[in-house]
């Protein structure tokens, strides 16, 4: 049996209104190195993060949302999308980052991370975790 | 396992008890403190989040911030527990895991 | 029990630092042990040591100051968060040239490590955040 | 004609979970030494902010409550509260601080500060002035 | 008379842009700026709250943040315009107050 | 026009400061005259000079000691809201009694009547926060 906690970061916030987005990031990215079994859940205002074509030039502020495609290099390859929440802003699947890893155990198969998934399926997962991080 | 889920915000300014609501699963134990004290007073057009999901989630609420913001126990929903910062240690104790829902 | 305590937000703007302050006696008291106590995000201005808040209000920078000292609680402010937000030691004062450092006493900077450390090596991970 | 400027401060926000009620009303003490038109609204959780029996002893913080009694004495006096707002909350007048100013022309006259208006009166109100501050 | 009112947070995570709605005087206009720009776009369950009012006040959105935010023009909300930073300074010259709806 | 601006929030935490910055900018461009820049609550730590934000992010206490550098903007911190949260220039060091200042240049700390005057001397006061 694995030493190894379960870590389920909740992404709630959208991105660049607040920092909480990135900085929430830049803990998972250092926790990965922990072989910690991860997970990331993004609900609410949160799945905004995850949006295509994010360009922030005019602004004139660190656009970070290509690190989203680096978690899967970093074994961080549960991420859990709330279909409500989707649903609720009117955005579908098409509309956010295709995110993937390869699969050791496969031949380095190529493989979604991303699984949406409905509130009742969460609320399971989330009774599973042993750290429970909301940003 | 069980999880204390805590929210601090008012569900009149923000979606935040509600994502806990609707993400909480059955027996789930849920602390308001701060300004998510005010979610649990009785007679508001908000009060159904907590009267809805009574039934499924254990809802408690910090006594020092209720008496903080001039709250009246008697007008709380009813069910909804009182606990100060020592139950409120209790309750991480007694569950398995803290969320906090921010 | 061990118990490890993130604080998200700064002082006095949010009712956060207070909050924590409050459980983290009330833990004490109830004889469990403060394993760490982690400050992010804005969290990491409660680890300044110029503030001079009013003589009616509680001083919370202080008071962590105090805890700390009276029962041997780990402050951590994150490093990547303190660059953004000006809480410097003597090491990252020297680090990035700066002539001035603010760190309270009591307070230590270090990385997003000891956060996922304190969620693996306590029983429970409790957050005050906005 | 009046140089004054009419001023508003619009207070949405619930007290004590975060600051910008105490520090909105440490702006409204020193504005009032500048003799402005000043008018304050509490709207959604900022009716909060006036309940009665406010007592922070076992929070360990500073209770600010009492100092809106004192407005009066700084001559403010227009104190508005949305009625939709009160109601929406289960509230009424009575949850609320009775806060009273002395009318000099009226030989002192203890007069009411706070008067319960409509969100249209509000919105009416609103578009009179020349300052609005938010907090 | 007219107000220029900015609304900076996000309809489905805060009751800033209904406050705003509901206490701003007809002919005003609304720009929504930072995460306020998610209110502008259709079809979601709370597009409906521009919808509603836009017949009672003129909606703007901050450019810069739409991209920023990887929201694109063609699904805005019918009759909410684009204006930039600009566009944002000429909004506050061209009404007489600003109210920042916080 | 004469235009003032009230920060309420602190630097990266909160997207008030850079659209702060850019709307400040554009009005400059637009031929209008920056009054005032008022910082309040968490918005004073936007006058910090201890900060090292990374290389590839906007630098955001530097920008605006180079924006009142280039305009001659008026940068002024709330002296009651800088002592709750450690913002010290030099007389607020002397008379508190601290050994190191953060404030950045171009920065200045007064009181609230500087926000009620701005509000009073300026065509338009536009406020960015939470």
């Amino acid at each position: 049996m694995s030493d190894a906690k379960k870590f389920m970061y909740i992404n709630r916030k959208a991105p660049y209104g607040t920092i909480y987005a990135w900085e929430s990031l830049e803990v998972v990215l250092i926790g990965a190195a922990f072989d910690q079994e991860v997970s990331l859940a993004f609900v609410d205002d949160g799945v905004y993060q995850l949006m295509k074509g994010q360009d922030t030039t005019e602004v004139g502020i660190k656009n970070f949302s290509p690190t989203y495609s680096a978690l899967g290099d970093y074994d961080v390859n549960k991420i859990y999308i709330e279909k409500e929440s989707l649903e609720a802003r009117g955005l579908t699947l098409d509309d956010l980052q295709h995110l993937v890893w390869e699969d050791e155990d496969e031949d380095w198969a190529e493989k979604d991370s991303i699984r949406v998934v409905t509130s009742a399926e969460l609320a399971e997962l989330f009774d599973t975790q042993d750290v429970v991080l909301s940003f | 396992m069980s999880i204390l889920h805590t929210v601090n915000k008012s569900t009149y300014e923000r979606d935040t008890l509600e994502a806990c609501v609707r993400l909480a699963a059955k027996g789930g134990s849920v602390l308001l403190i701060e300004d998510g004290v005010y979610s649990a007073m009785s007679g508001g057009s908000k009060s159904s989040v907590i009267d809805n999901a009574k039934g499924d989630l254990n809802f408690y609420v910090l006594g020092p911030d209720i008496k903080a913001r001039g709250l009246s126990e008697d007008r709380l929903i009813d069910g909804v527990k009182v606990v100060d910062y020592k139950g409120f240690v209790e309750l991480t104790v007694e569950n398995d895991t803290v969320s906090a829902w921010l | 029990m061990k118990i490890s305590v993130q604080v998200s937000e700064g002082p006095y703007n949010h009712e956060a630092s207070i909050t924590a302050i409050n459980y983290i006696k009330a833990a004490i008291e109830a004889g469990h042990e403060i394993f760490r106590v982690f400050f992010y995000h804005d969290g990491v201005n409660n680890g300044t040591k110029l503030a001079s808040p009013p003589q009616d209000d509680v001083n919370i920078q202080k008071t962590w100051s105090e805890l700390a000292a009276a029962h041997n609680i780990d402050l951590v402010v994150c490093v990547a968060a303190a660059q953004r937000r000006g809480i410097v030691d003597q090491g990252e004062m020297e680090r990035n040239g700066k002539d001035a450092m603010n760190i309270m006493d009591g307070f230590r900077i270090s990385g997003l490590g000891q956060l996922i450390e304190a969620g693996i090596e306590s029983d429970r991970l409790v957050v005050f955040g906005d």
